[in-house]
């Protein structure tokens, strides 16, 4: 983390030191909009197709979930998926939403903490957000709780006990997703 | 500092937005000197910002809702794919709900305090669009009057082909509030003192249960207000047999079982409720067994002639909510049993999904257990940390 | 019960009809302030004397509590205590509070319902009063469910759903006691 | 039906009534025919309603309070009789306390919202009576700032001899609101950007752990005005060794473990606080071993000379808050370590009692394991269904 942490610092004083807070969140706006013209994994349109007809009738568990790409390897609803090494909270794939997206009835938000997973296929370093869902019902299912990279909350963009929900119309948690921003900065 | 004001210092909260601007920066960029796998020549694309999941408008009659009673209310896929869980209500003390089919919205009748468990309270319904979930209208009960009592059948019902909802108070004193749910707001309140719970009937009323044996059936205008009442005979023989209050609709009317093994059909199509005949759910052969119907939300109906019913063996006084072992199916044409389905674990609510082929929904313990009609277990949903009772209720 | 029902009705018939609501709180005042003066148990002093260093320090349970009466026979905080032979919801006893007291913080609803357990010990069957605590904290602890006598909500008096809260501060349900009120009619 | 509406036929509400009638009528004749046991020739006699116990306006140091954090607070006797919970206090989303030992009050931060996960915000302070645990007053905290973060130290504490509360806010803007606690009312809001936690230190103040690896001390008047700033030189090492946030007061001097297994000791006592040199926790010895604290509450001290930290082996990046194994005990004048206690459950908090004989409070899974300073286990506490992290605070 440290190096990254210092790309951080140098990044917000190229940058932060002449913005306002309003126009970050612009920037960020900005951001978002270019994103979402990405193509977007098929994560849950994937899942919804696996029939879960194969698992034991009586097990009481889940089906496995998958993105369907090898290259995006694990299920979104267990705690050891590759993009949750630094999670802290409930898995909202386990509610309705996705690895990377909120259940229905929530609000994700745009503030957060982000960390650093590597992704076993590629074996590519990815930095993940970590966006709180929001306003919803938070009931402690598929609790999640791993510190990689995670650091006391003196440094709150990489702590993961925060609630980060801010600039949403309520701040009450309920799960927490696991979104790729972009290929980390070589750590060696 | 508020929102507004800059943000100079690198030492000033400009820290909190390192992850957004290196976020920006590393997505766009795609930097990325990590040695790439030659079998993935590129890497993972960035992923959407905010992301929210949608629900279709209209539910696939393969999805049920779940009553956690006092938690929350739970959509859930029954019917097979991976991801069972579709989403989430918030729903508190005593909560319950409203699904109709001629509007994309569900009401949720709910109860909070300005403090928690203390303070100002306020009970009101939640207006949820079923598309996004989000709450799109809320309409408060006056008077926190709304009953608190576990979540069941009777405590909320529509009337009016959906327009009105009819809210059961419990004071201890008994009323109804009556509210307009396209307005949105609330019409009016009915007492029916000592009589309990609210069920539909007629084009535009509803019928209770009354604590004399009778049922009172209540009519109103387009304005909430009364325009008629009438009392059946009594029928509900409070000391001996009692009806249970939880009941189910075949082919229209509506059957409640009792305590010992009675079913009571009525008729509420018309202005005035028709008692019918009660027949014995339990026949002479089945009396050694002490079998009665037993649990929670204990009978079931296929809507068009079958009665499905939960039963347990040695029943006696104190055991009528303990979980079922069985599922004893009835032809309503001809009163008699058809089926005996045997539980893998026993039950304590029982429903039907509304699709082409049903599925036999029964929550056991921490699971609900999904059969197909023959009887033979589907699969079962964990519900975790379940330890109260369920009000199932599949999406029509 | 149902000749208790039919003594129920009578009373009934020959009292509340000639009275309001409010003058039968009064009256309910007036019973408690009688009842104050008779001697109590002492459930929990002897509780709370009994040292529970006998037991396995590593069992995770809680030393048997008891009124130390062997008239009174049984633990408060296991379902099993026959004052709990028609109780629904959370035993006070495991709160703070006792088999006929509620916790530290909580309201005592003087409204409520009330079954006919039997003592084991002296083999008479007493009226049980069960009241509800509320506007405290709920979570779940000590569930117990018994419906001895308990009958559909169409006679709420006879009914254990229902949040008996009602003339407190707070109709938030905390947690359930079962009072003894007096011996209850033979129902030979 | 109103309260006051007289009450007439039986089919009216009366019926909720035949309750307490009966109640009293039963109970003022002691009716009863029942065969009575020649053992036990009397009844028990009727019981007081209504009943609500009460607690020691000074708790005894054998009890604990514990914070659930976003469920309840709960207070216990971890000391030995049999009524092991005493009491609960609501508690909400990240919500946290002081236990003042000047006054009979408990004072608890929490938020709530207007319906249940959604509306409007409000954080407040709810002022408890520690005799009755009844609410008696309430300060509500302006602009709904309050850092929802999982319950720890350094979100809430005292200055001012007991008189003012600081209240740690961050949204992601951070500021400490200035509450006196005696008027009951909020002083006002003290900026402290890139800086978090609030530590009691000097007279009337407090300092906080800045991002840049200082401690910024700021001083207050009696209206909770600032009337100075002083900064510390950089000596938490964020990106090599941070510091816990938790830490514990031995001698006055309060001690911060870091992730490595350092453990810096600062003196706040004064108007200006001392970076006292530190030292390491791991001997060369046991570096092989990977030893290094880890947990939540990871430190506890006995406030006279000796140091407890949760200790794990093989400890590495993201290991910090994992259960540890062992609690090694440090004389804190010689820097010596003078006991390891392996624990019989991985332990995660760590609190002493602040009686004479003080006992280790361990909380380990659904556990709260209590020893003795020996190290045996004196008796293990249940925590049923505790799935989060613990807040462990035992009476002084």
């Amino acid at each position: 983390m440290a190096q990254f942490d210092h790309l951080a610092e140098k990044v917000l004083r190229g940058f932060a030191s002449r913005t306002s807070r309003r126009s970050m969140f612009s920037v960020l706006g900005g951001f978002l909009a270019g994103a979402a013209a990405l193509p977007l994994l098929p994560v849950e349109r994937a899942g919804a197709a696996e029939p879960n007809s194969s698992t034991d009738p009586n097990s009481g568990q889940t089906a496995p979930q998958g993105s369907g790409n090898p290259q995006d390897p694990g299920d979104p609803t267990k705690c050891d998926y590759w993009r949750y090494c630094a999670i802290d909270g409930s898995l909202c794939a386990c509610y309705g939403g996705s690895a990377n997206s909120c259940p229905p009835g929530t609000e994700m938000s745009p503030i957060t903490w982000i960390g650093t997973c590597r992704n076993p296929a590629d074996r590519r370093n990815y930095i993940i957000s970590y966006n709180d869902c929001c306003g919803g019902v938070a009931w402690g299912r598929c609790p999640c709780q791993n510190n990689q990279g995670d650091r006391p909350v003196v440094r709150p963009q990489n702590n993961n006990e925060v609630t980060w929900c801010f600039g949403t119309k309520s701040q009450s948690y309920t799960c927490s997703t696991a979104i790729i921003l972009g290929v980390a900065i070589d750590q060696k | 500092m508020t929102a507004s004001v800059p943000c100079a210092a690198p030492k000033r909260n400009c820290a909190r937005f390192t992850t957004i601007v290196v976020a920006a920066f590393a997505a766009a960029a795609h930097v990325g000197t990590a040695e790439a796998a030659a079998d993935f020549p590129n890497p993972l694309p960035a992923e959407t910002i905010p992301k929210v999941e949608t629900l279709p408008a209209k539910y696939p009659t393969t999805w049920s809702f779940l009553n956690y009673a006092g938690d929350r209310i739970e959509l859930r896929n029954v019917g097979g794919d991976s991801r069972e869980v579709k989403g989430q209500l918030p729903a508190h003390d005593s909560a319950t709900f409203l699904v109709p089919d001629k509007r994309p919205e569900i009401y949720v009748a709910d109860t909070v305090w300005s403090r928690g468990s203390r303070g100002t309270r306020t009970d009101f319904i939640t207006v949820y669009d079923t598309h996004t979930l989000n709450p799109v209208g809320e309409i408060v009960l006056p008077g926190a009057k709304r009953a608190l009592i576990t979540a069941m059948e009777g405590l909320i019902a529509f009337t009016d082909d959906q327009r009105m909802a009819l809210v059961f108070n419990f004071t201890p004193a008994s009323s109804v509030t009556v509210v307009d749910l396209t307005k949105r707001q609330v019409l009016g309140e009915v007492e029916i003192p000592g009589c309990s719970l609210v069920y539909p009937s007629g084009a535009r009323g509803f019928s209770t249960l009354c604590a004399s044996g009778t049922m009172l059936t209540v009519r109103l205008d387009a304005n909430g207000a009364v325009t008629g009442r009438t009392e059946s005979k009594a029928f509900n023989p409070l000391d001996t047999d009692p009806l249970f209050t939880a009941s189910t609709l075949v082919g229209g009317v509506r059957y409640f079982p009792s305590l010992h093994g009675r079913i009571q059909p009525i008729d509420m199509r018309g202005d005035e409720v028709k008692v019918l005949p009660d027949w014995p759910l339990v026949t002479a052969a089945d009396q050694a067994g002490e079998w009665r119907p037993s649990g929670w939300q204990v009978v079931a109906g296929d809507e068009q002639k079958l009665l499905y019913v939960l039963m347990q063996p040695q029943a006696h006084e104190g055991t009528h909510k303990d979980p079922a072992a069985e599922v004893w199916v009835y032809n309503t044409p001809t009163k008699t049993r058809i089926k005996r389905l045997r539980l893998v674990r026993a039950g304590s609510s029982i429903s039907l999904t509304h699709g082409a082929e049903p599925l036999l929904l029964v929550q056991a313990g921490e699971r609900l257990d999904v059969y197909e009609p023959g009887g033979s277990l589907v699969r079962s949903l964990d519900l975790p940390g379940f330890h109260t009772r369920m009000q199932i209720e599949p999406v029509r």
